[in-house]
């Protein structure tokens, strides 16, 4: 086994996002899905963290995950009231009830 | 094997059983949990990459915040009292293969890339100098940011809220 | 040291004013006590200034000390102040009778709504007053200037519930800014040319011949515009008689001692700026209006009126005084003045303050039973002003007539002589209508016996000023510091060259010889004035309705003022009232009329314009937008609306087309 | 001191308003306290620019300046002398003091307060833009929302007041966007020798090209940015605006309106028009046509100030006399007057700001301005008639109170002026003191003096807020009257370097025409 | 730690059989229980303390009768081996484990609650070398790690499936959540100060005496920071007058219905613990820290570094103090109080406090 490196952080960081995007598209239930987003995000920003430690020495990565992670949490928050909105209106959160897009 | 790599194993490990308990259980709570501790692990991962402001940060917002706002969310949608939390899947075969082709694809990449990877240095504080950046160059995005915010609370509130009868 | 005195003097009053208007109704007796005392102060204050001034017995003694108050480029303006002999008597004049009136106004204005008030205006007025004597410049002099016109305006227009009172306030202070005005200019003029404010500088111009010609003629005469404005000369004087409308104790102050003694005191100050054209124009003015004025007050029935007139005429004396070179004999006669005429004011008030607040004097009479303390003391002034030999007036007075005389002697013009001889014909005028009043109010049977029998004797903080100026009144012309002290300031003093010394020395020896000739017209004119009104008023001989009735067209000319009122009312109110109505109109009609023309045409043009846009454009862009409808409409059909599924759909994809790229690389 | 303060004290009212709209309309005292909190920010901003402000160097101050539009070297670049320094301490002051006058607004409250703060924002920017573009631009951001204040806001002609204040202001936009697209074109830029909007580069002769150097373009040139800057004083024939403005308008409006706009067109001449076409100021026709108007505004306006019975007419009117005495100082070319005229430019501000602010009071409580209408009210409101006596004291002139200095300082240094002949004008215009006087004080006795007018016996003393927005201004009314060097000592280099700039521009461009 | 590691291991040859990881690993676990230990004897003596505070506040004695029967230790008396005993009884009590429950989290809560208050003394500094880890962030860490109980708390709640439970459980997760906000803008209010998140930083910013102490500095806009970090605090560790998901006289015991035995010990003693980190905490932050109140006084004998340990947990100890006094004198608030305490009127005036400081520090 190799001394861990950047690989290594890439590695795991592709195998959260993939995690992350199984649980957005196969959950039934939106909260979940809300939860497999803030895994992505996690994921993408081990990814910057990774960059700003070994290719780019300057702290922009670090910021970059600064910003997401800002932003997740005004994600969340917002995501959750509109869960709990449609569970309001039709008295479900499943996402495969949620259809009036349909054309 | 030194202290570095076994911290890495430890809290990698720790993040994608942890995720993995997120995506195939189907206990809601038991969701949040898994997703609680693969945050958590996250936050060691980023201790080791020398981000310690962030994985407090990281801490702070997701453990302390985002985590808790998903369990009220999970008992708030959910007729809870008595009643399993349970989830269903679906499509959850075509969800698996294209979850692994992109897997697959995303691994190619990383060792297919030339990285132009540079010796990493001391790890030195970041607190001061992630706060001169946002205070200086980074001032816009970081207003935006905390507008942002202040819209999503605001918003969050008011969709949130009970309707006027 | 002095200057430090000076700067007190000057500032307490103005602290008291502060005080007094913030906080005056919650001090105890709402805070009379605290102006009445800070004037006690300033006066022993000013005792002290003139002791120390005096006690060097030096004509040329000047003190001066500035700071720089605003630097601007190459323009520096200094304010400061200049402490010499006519100063320190100013200085002393102000502050006795202010400090009087003040002890007087406890009693007159006890139980005034305004009581407060009252205080802290007096106390601005004073400040002012004491400023405008002290400083050392022109800007600071019309700075003064103005803010003793706006407390001139408070205190005549005290009682402004009364339509009169707040008319004459206007009035005083609008015609006072005329002058002012003229003033302005000369100062611009003055500062256009020696680029400085101060006296001193800018008498060391005119010493150096750098101000001199026209254009020194012109500054002097527009300087001399406020003095006309400020001591009520002709053609200015309208507002003086019509300012008897604030409380009786002002008018003591205002027209006695202060305001009115400004102009006088500009004069004297600034007399060497006044060329020899310039100073037949002062003589003429003053004489005329001392002359005027006189006729007119012959016939006032109203005992302010007939005080105010005489007001105006004495100060006509002095400006014709410093007109003719008796620089001396005109502010002698101001000192002098102060005395008698505050005194004379203050016996009206406590007149009028027993009578319940009558004013006219066809309902006094026999009143000096009743007021002793007043009618002695309103008798010792009268006989002052009238220029009965041994009291001050006669000294000041025979001064002016004797320096009218020497100049006449010395050009030997008939303007001269001309202006001595009303002088000496008014010195008349003023003793038959002086005493005529004096008659009038405390002799005779009570004509109002109603009133007569309410009548008293006023409180002791009223009899106390009174006597005080009584005294002034008897000794204030002994002695010769005066005349010692106060010299003609000549150019020399301000340059190097001593060559006109030689010329006014001169002037100076002709003027004694004519003393002798002056003294004796003067007595004699004095008592033939005193014999005709005892005729007529006391003992009775000749009745005066009957010569008013003889001469009804000259009786109406006089009780109306000469028309000066009703003329620059029809002249000058109206003209500028009408003219600010036309412009008005213009505005209005014309110039917005051109605007609303140009905007009504714009309006027409544009919806020509817009029915073309709403037929023919606009039909366009419906057309467009219809079909753009018809292929969304078309095009829905393909959605399930399911997230997840499209999530699905689009990493499928994205995965296709990666490893189609892959393939094809 | 903090970096970047212009930028600060110009954005802050913007920032503002975004709170402001995002705040419930029914939060009305919530919208008001983050009106007043961010323009109080602004004065403790203003405040430290007063204490850090270099008074001794004539270059520009507090410099930022950052490319903006590349393509048309356009700059976001703003700085402050001592003549905009004045402006941005009167703007700062006079819009805190709208925003409390503005408390009893009922109406709109939120768009009021929004449109109020972007008005603020583009008043600030005028005064601090050094590039002509970004002030163009922040004068027409101003435009638009003073047109709603006045248009929604105000008395019953409102729409008419504000269409016609829009129209002329419009006007003298597109005159001075001609001016500037004719300087744009022909002015080269130093460095890249391109095309430029900065005015310093403009202010140098020698970047001048093209038509430019033809003396009668630049004559030209001036005539129209002098009636694109003269609407806004205004100048006698295109003041026409102003009385039904400022009529119209509420009470803070108007404050605004005479108390700031009117100061940016004599802003705009001498940031402006003087020195970047010195050669055309000082052209005779011009020059003397200039103090002609100057004049004129004094007697013109204030005899027409007499003929109203509109009290807040009569205070517009009286506006115009006294600009007009700003640009006689201004235009003696000396540093007296151009001393006087800035201190004028800002005395007129306060005091006119607290006339309007009084008129404001009376027509609260008796909802008319009929000058006849009232009396007596002295004995009614002593405090209120002790306050506007104050102020109208001052708007005559009398000495000790602010607007003395700097009408005696316009007057001498208009008629001591060296380049020019102006004692006739100026003994004309002196004229104005005793009109003024005379109308001001027939209103005072017409208001407050004579028996109490029966239907105002119970008119309510002025208030504690009303107080708040006059003592200030009082205060600074005697303050300025007795130390004018507060002021002054802003001004002075600068404003006698641009005295000595505009007199010694060379004028040999005659010889080219 | 790892210095530490690294140390040991080039000193001694005992050590450097191992290898690094190990040792780490080790160390970990000592540390771990070490601490632990160390807040479970505070608890104790808290618990103790609490009881007796409490009895003599309402006129009473409190726990008199155990002693033990030790000799010597007899002779102290005042009933001190109370808290032992109880101690004792619930490690003896049987696990009961509700039918409905979720097993696995009903086990797992009562942990994360303990680890996130033990975790924070990791950084809670109780001398300039008596410290575990003097991190950069440290009051950052803090802030984090103790977010961690929010999750316990809510668990608890919701494995017990009982409705108080749940209850009590989401209320106080609510609660601290809410907590959090003002208590995290005062701290701000001092590491903008100190313009450094390291405890010992802080607290040699205040060195010198009571007068450089935080909390009369900025005058009075820290001794607001301060009253707020108090009451923040205190309502995060869901102590009286804010004990609102406790409530007996409602919730039963609020999250901690349903456990009992060892279990219940854990709740009950990160309570104690909590209290305990916050007294350090303020101190740290307002009250100087270690240093001692006299400064240069006394020849600066009180500033040896061995007096450091002592005053710190002096202040702890005092500030712990004034927690139980409150609780005994003040009646409970309403939920709308509550939610309105902390949002209308700590949140505005933590606001007003950082805005004051900074401009304070601007101009």
């Amino acid at each position: 086994m190799m001394a861990v490196g950047l690989h290594h952080f890439l590695v795991l960081s592709a195998l959260l996002f993939v995690l992350g995007l199984l649980a957005v598209i196969t959950k039934k239930n939106a909260v979940t899905v809300l939860m497999g987003i803030e895994l992505i995000l996690n994921a993408a920003n081990i990814n910057f963290i990774a960059f700003s430690r070994y290719v780019d020495t300057d702290l922009d990565g670090q910021l970059f995950a600064l910003f997401v992670i800002i932003t997740a949490a005004a994600a969340a928050a917002v995501a959750l009231a509109i869960v709990l909105n449609i569970y309001k209106q039709m008295r479900s959160v499943n996402l495969d009830e949620a259809d009036t897009l349909a054309g | 094997m030194n202290y570095f790599d076994l911290t890495f194993y430890v809290f990698a490990i720790g993040a994608v059983v942890s995720a993995g308990m997120m995506v195939f259980s189907r206990n809601l709570i038991y969701c949040a949990v898994g997703l609680l501790f693969a945050l958590a692990s996250v936050a060691g991962i980023y201790v080791l990459l020398g981000a310690d402001f962030l994985a407090a940060t990281q801490l702070m917002v997701y453990v302390g915040g985002i985590v808790a706002l998903l369990l009220f969310g999970i008992m708030l949608s959910v007729k809870f009292t008595g009643v399993e939390l349970r989830t269903g899947t679906l499509q959850m075969l075509p969800g698996l293969m294209i979850a692994a082709g992109l897997f697959l694809l995303l691994v190619r990449m990383v060792f297919r890339t030339e990285w132009a990877v540079n010796q990493p240095g001391e790890m030195l504080p970041t607190t001061s100098t992630i706060g001169k950046r946002i205070m200086t160059d980074l001032l816009i995005p970081f207003e935006i940011a905390s507008i942002l915010l202040l819209v999503a609370l605001i918003g969050a509130a008011y969709m949130a809220r009970r309707e006027r009868t | 040291m002095i200057v430090d005195y000076v700067v007190w003097i000057i500032l307490l009053p103005l602290i008291s004013f502060t005080i007094q208007i913030f906080f005056g109704k919650r001090l105890p007796r709402q805070g009379d006590w605290l102006p009445t005392s800070v004037m006690f102060v300033d006066l022993l204050l000013a005792l002290i200034v003139a002791g120390k001034v005096f006690s060097a017995y030096d004509p040329d003694f000047r003190i001066a000390r500035s700071f720089e108050w605003v630097v601007l480029g190459t323009t520096t303006i200094k304010f400061g102040l200049l402490i010499d002999n006519l100063t320190a008597v100013m200085l002393f004049i102000v502050t006795l009778v202010s400090s009087l009136v003040h002890l007087f106004s406890i009693g007159y204005m006890h139980g005034d709504p305004r009581y407060s008030r009252y205080f802290a205006y007096l106390s601005l007025f004073s400040f002012s007053m004491l400023g405008l004597v002290s400083v050392d410049n022109f800007l600071g002099i019309y700075m003064f200037w103005e803010l003793v016109g706006v407390s001139s305006f408070l205190l005549i227009g005290f009682w402004f519930e009364k339509h009169s009172a707040s008319n004459a306030a206007k009035k005083a202070f609008l015609v006072n800014r005329v002058g002012d005005v003229g003033m302005f200019i000369g100062i611009l003029l003055i500062f256009a040319i020696t680029h400085t404010f101060n006296f001193d500088e800018v008498f060391g111009k005119i010493a150096s011949g750098e101000f001199a010609g026209a254009l020194l003629t012109a500054a002097g005469i527009l300087i001399f515009c406020g003095a006309v404005g400020k001591s009520a000369q002709f053609p200015l004087h309208v507002w003086l008689p019509d300012a008897m409308e604030g409380p009786t104790p002002v008018s003591a102050l205002i027209h006695a001692a202060t305001m009115v003694a400004a102009g006088v005191y500009l004069v004297g100050r600034t007399f060497v700026l006044y060329t020899e054209t310039a100073l037949l124009i002062i003589a003429g003015i003053g004489t005329i209006t001392a002359f005027i004025a006189a006729t007119i007050a012959v016939v006032q029935m109203d005992i302010k009126k007939v005080l105010a007139y005489s007001t105006i005429s004495q100060l006509g004396y002095m400006i014709a005084a410093l007109g003719v070179g008796g620089y001396n004999a005109g502010l002698f006669h101001l000192m002098t003045h102060a005395f008698f005429k505050a005194l004379l004011f203050l016996g009206a008030g406590s007149v009028i303050h027993a009578m319940h607040h009558e004013q006219d004097m066809r309902q006094m009479g026999g009143l000096r039973h009743k007021l002793p303390i007043t009618f002695v003391t309103f008798l010792i002034a009268t006989m002052a002003i009238s220029g009965v030999p041994g009291l001050s007036g006669f000294f000041s007075k025979d001064a002016i007539l004797a320096a009218a005389l020497g100049k006449a002697m010395e050009t030997g013009t008939l303007y001269h002589y001309l202006i001595f001889a009303t002088l000496i014909f008014t010195a008349g005028l003023t003793a038959f209508y002086m005493f005529r009043a004096l008659f009038l109010t405390f002799y005779g049977t009570p004509r109002n016996q109603e009133k007569y029998d309410h009548a008293h004797e006023s409180p002791s903080t009223m009899t106390i000023p009174l006597i005080a100026l009584a005294l002034f009144t008897v000794i204030g012309g002994y002695g010769s510091w005066f005349e010692e002290l106060i010299r003609k300031p000549s150019l020399a003093m301000f340059s190097t060259g001593a060559a006109q010394e030689a010329a006014h020395a001169a002037a100076e020896g002709a003027a004694h010889g004519a003393h002798t000739i002056a003294m004796v017209l003067s007595i004699l004119f004095a008592f033939a004035g005193i014999f005709i009104a005892a005729l007529y008023y006391y003992w009775n001989k000749y009745s005066a309705e009957a010569v008013s009735e003889k001469f009804a067209a000259l009786y109406r000319f006089l009780w109306n003022k000469w028309y000066f009122d009703e003329l620059y009312q029809a002249t000058a109110v109206r003209g500028t009232l009408l003219l600010s109505r036309a412009m008005g109109w213009f505005d209005l009609k014309v110039i917005d009329g051109i605007v609303n023309g140009t905007a009504r045409m714009t309006t027409l043009l544009s919806f020509g314009s817009g029915t073309t846009d709403n037929r023919v454009v606009d039909g366009l862009v419906n057309w467009v937008a219809r079909i753009v409808g018809w292929f969304g409409a078309t095009l829905r059909e393909i959605q399930t609306g399911k997230v997840q599924a499209y999530i699905l759909m689009a990493l499928g994809a994205f995965i296709l087309l990666y490893v189609i790229q892959l393939a094809m690389v | 001191m903090i970096p970047n303060i212009l930028s600060f004290i110009v954005f802050l009212p913007v920032v503002g308003m975004f709170i402001v709209l995002l705040l419930p309309r029914e939060k009305k005292t919530a919208i008001k306290v983050v009106s007043a909190v961010f323009t109080g920010l602004q004065i403790v901003l203003a405040w430290q620019i007063y204490v850090n402000f270099d008074t001794n160097t004539t270059s520009m101050q507090f410099v930022e300046q950052v490319k903006w539009i590349e393509s048309f070297n356009i700059w976001y670049f703003v700085g402050i002398d001592g003549l905009s320094v004045s402006m941005v301490l009167l703007t700062a002051l006079l819009s805190f003091i709208a925003i409390i006058a503005s408390w009893n607004i009922d109406k709109a409250v939120k768009a009021y307060f929004a449109l109020f703060l972007l008005l603020d924002a583009g008043m600030m920017g005028v005064f601090v833009a050094l590039d002509f573009f970004l002030f163009y631009i922040f004068w027409e951001v101003m435009l638009l929302p003073m047109y709603f204040l006045i248009g929604i806001w105000g008395g019953p002609r409102r729409e008419y007041a504000a269409i016609k204040f829009f129209l002329y202001t419009l006007l003298g936009s597109v005159l001075m966007l001609l001016a500037l697209l004719v300087l744009y074109f022909n002015v080269k830029d130093p460095v890249t020798g391109g095309h430029t909007f900065n005015m310093l580069h403009m202010m140098d002769q020698a970047n001048h090209t093209g038509i430019l150097n033809q003396f009668n373009i630049r004559l030209l040139v001036y005539a129209a940015l002098f009636i694109g800057f003269a609407i806004k004083v205004p100048i006698f024939p295109f003041h026409t605006w102003l009385p039904d403005a400022h009529v119209e308008a509420p009470t803070p409006i108007s404050v605004i309106l005479a108390g700031v706009l009117l100061k940016m067109g004599t802003y705009g001449m001498l940031r402006i028009s003087f020195p970047i076409l010195p050669d055309a100021m000082k052209w005779e026709p011009f020059l003397y046509g200039f103090v002609t108007l100057a004049v004129i505004n004094i007697v013109y306006g204030s005899l027409c100030a007499m003929a109203q019975s509109d009290l807040k007419k009569l205070v517009a009117y009286s506006s115009i006399g006294h600009m007009g005495v700003v640009l006689l100082g201004m235009a003696g070319l000396t540093s007296l007057g151009m001393n006087g005229a800035v201190l004028q430019m800002f005395n007129h501000g306060i005091v006119s700001g607290m006339l309007f602010l009084l008129v404001g009071v009376i027509y609260d409580r008796a909802h008319h301005r009929e000058i006849d209408g009232f009396g007596g009210l002295a004995s009614q409101m002593p405090i209120y008639t002790g306050i506007a006596s104050l102020a109208f004291f001052a708007n005559l002139g009398l000495p000790g109170l602010n607007n003395f200095i700097s009408e005696a300082f316009s007057f001498l240094g208009a008629f001591g002026s060296e380049a020019f002949n102006l004692k006739v004008f100026t003994i004309i215009g002196t004229l104005g003191i005793i009109l003024t006087a005379g109308y001001m004080l027939w209103t005072l006795q017409r208001v407050f003096f004579g028996p109490l007018n029966p239907k105002y016996v119970n008119m309510p003393e002025v208030n504690t807020r009303e107080l708040i927005t006059l003592v200030p201004l009082g205060v600074l009314v005697i303050v300025l009257g007795v130390y004018p060097n507060l002021v002054l000592n802003l001004l002075e280099v600068s404003l006698n370097n641009l005295v000595q700039t505009v007199l010694n521009a060379p004028s040999v461009l005659l010889g080219m025409q | 730690m790892e210095a530490l590691i690294q140390a040991l291991q080039s000193q001694s040859a005992f050590f450097s059989q191992f290898s690094e990881s190990l040792l780490a690993l080790i160390f970990f676990v000592l540390f771990g229980l070490l601490f632990a230990t160390v807040a479970a004897v505070c608890a104790l003596v808290f618990v103790y303390l609490e009881r007796k505070v409490s009895a003599h506040m309402q006129d009473r004695l409190g726990p008199m009768e155990v002693n033990t029967e030790i000799p010597v230790l007899k002779k102290i008396g005042h009933g001190w081996a109370q808290t032992l005993a109880d101690a004792f009884k619930l490690l003896l009590k049987e696990d009961i484990i509700p039918d409905a429950a979720d097993r696995r989290l009903h086990l797992i809560a009562p942990f994360i609650l303990f680890a996130a208050v033990i975790a924070a003394f990791a950084v809670m500094p109780f001398g300039e070398k008596l410290v575990v880890s003097d991190m950069n962030i440290g009051v950052f860490f803090v802030l984090a790690i103790t977010s961690f109980s929010v999750i316990g708390v809510i668990l608890a709640g919701w494995a017990s499936n009982n409705k108080w439970s749940l209850l009590g459980g989401m209320r106080s997760a609510a609660q601290i959540v809410s907590y959090e906000i003002p208590n995290g803008l005062v701290v701000l209010v001092i590491v903008m100060q100190v313009g450094s998140m390291r405890f010992n930083d802080i607290v040699i910013a205040q060195s010198g005496g009571i007068l450089n102490w935080h909390v009369f500095q900025f005058f009075p806009l820290n001794l607001i920071a301060f009253i707020i970090a108090f009451l923040a605090t205190l309502a995060e560790a869901n102590r009286a007058p804010f004990d609102l998901p406790e409530a007996e006289s409602e919730l039963t015991a609020g999250f901690a219905t349903e456990y009992s035995g060892f279990k219940w010990a854990i709740f009950y003693l990160s309570e104690y613990a909590n209290m305990f980190l916050i007294g350090i905490f303020l101190s740290a932050l307002f009250l100087g820290g270690w240093t001692s109140p006299f400064g240069s006084l006394f020849g600066g004998f009180f500033d040896q570094p061995g007096w450091q340990p002592i005053w710190i947990i002096l202040k702890a100890v005092a500030i712990v103090f004034l927690q139980m006094w409150l609780r005994w004198t003040l009646p409970r608030l309403r939920v709308d109080q509550l939610m309105y305490t902390s949002w209308k009127v700590l949140t505005p005036f933590a606001f007003v406090a950082i805005f004051g400081v900074g401009l304070w520090m601007l101009l």
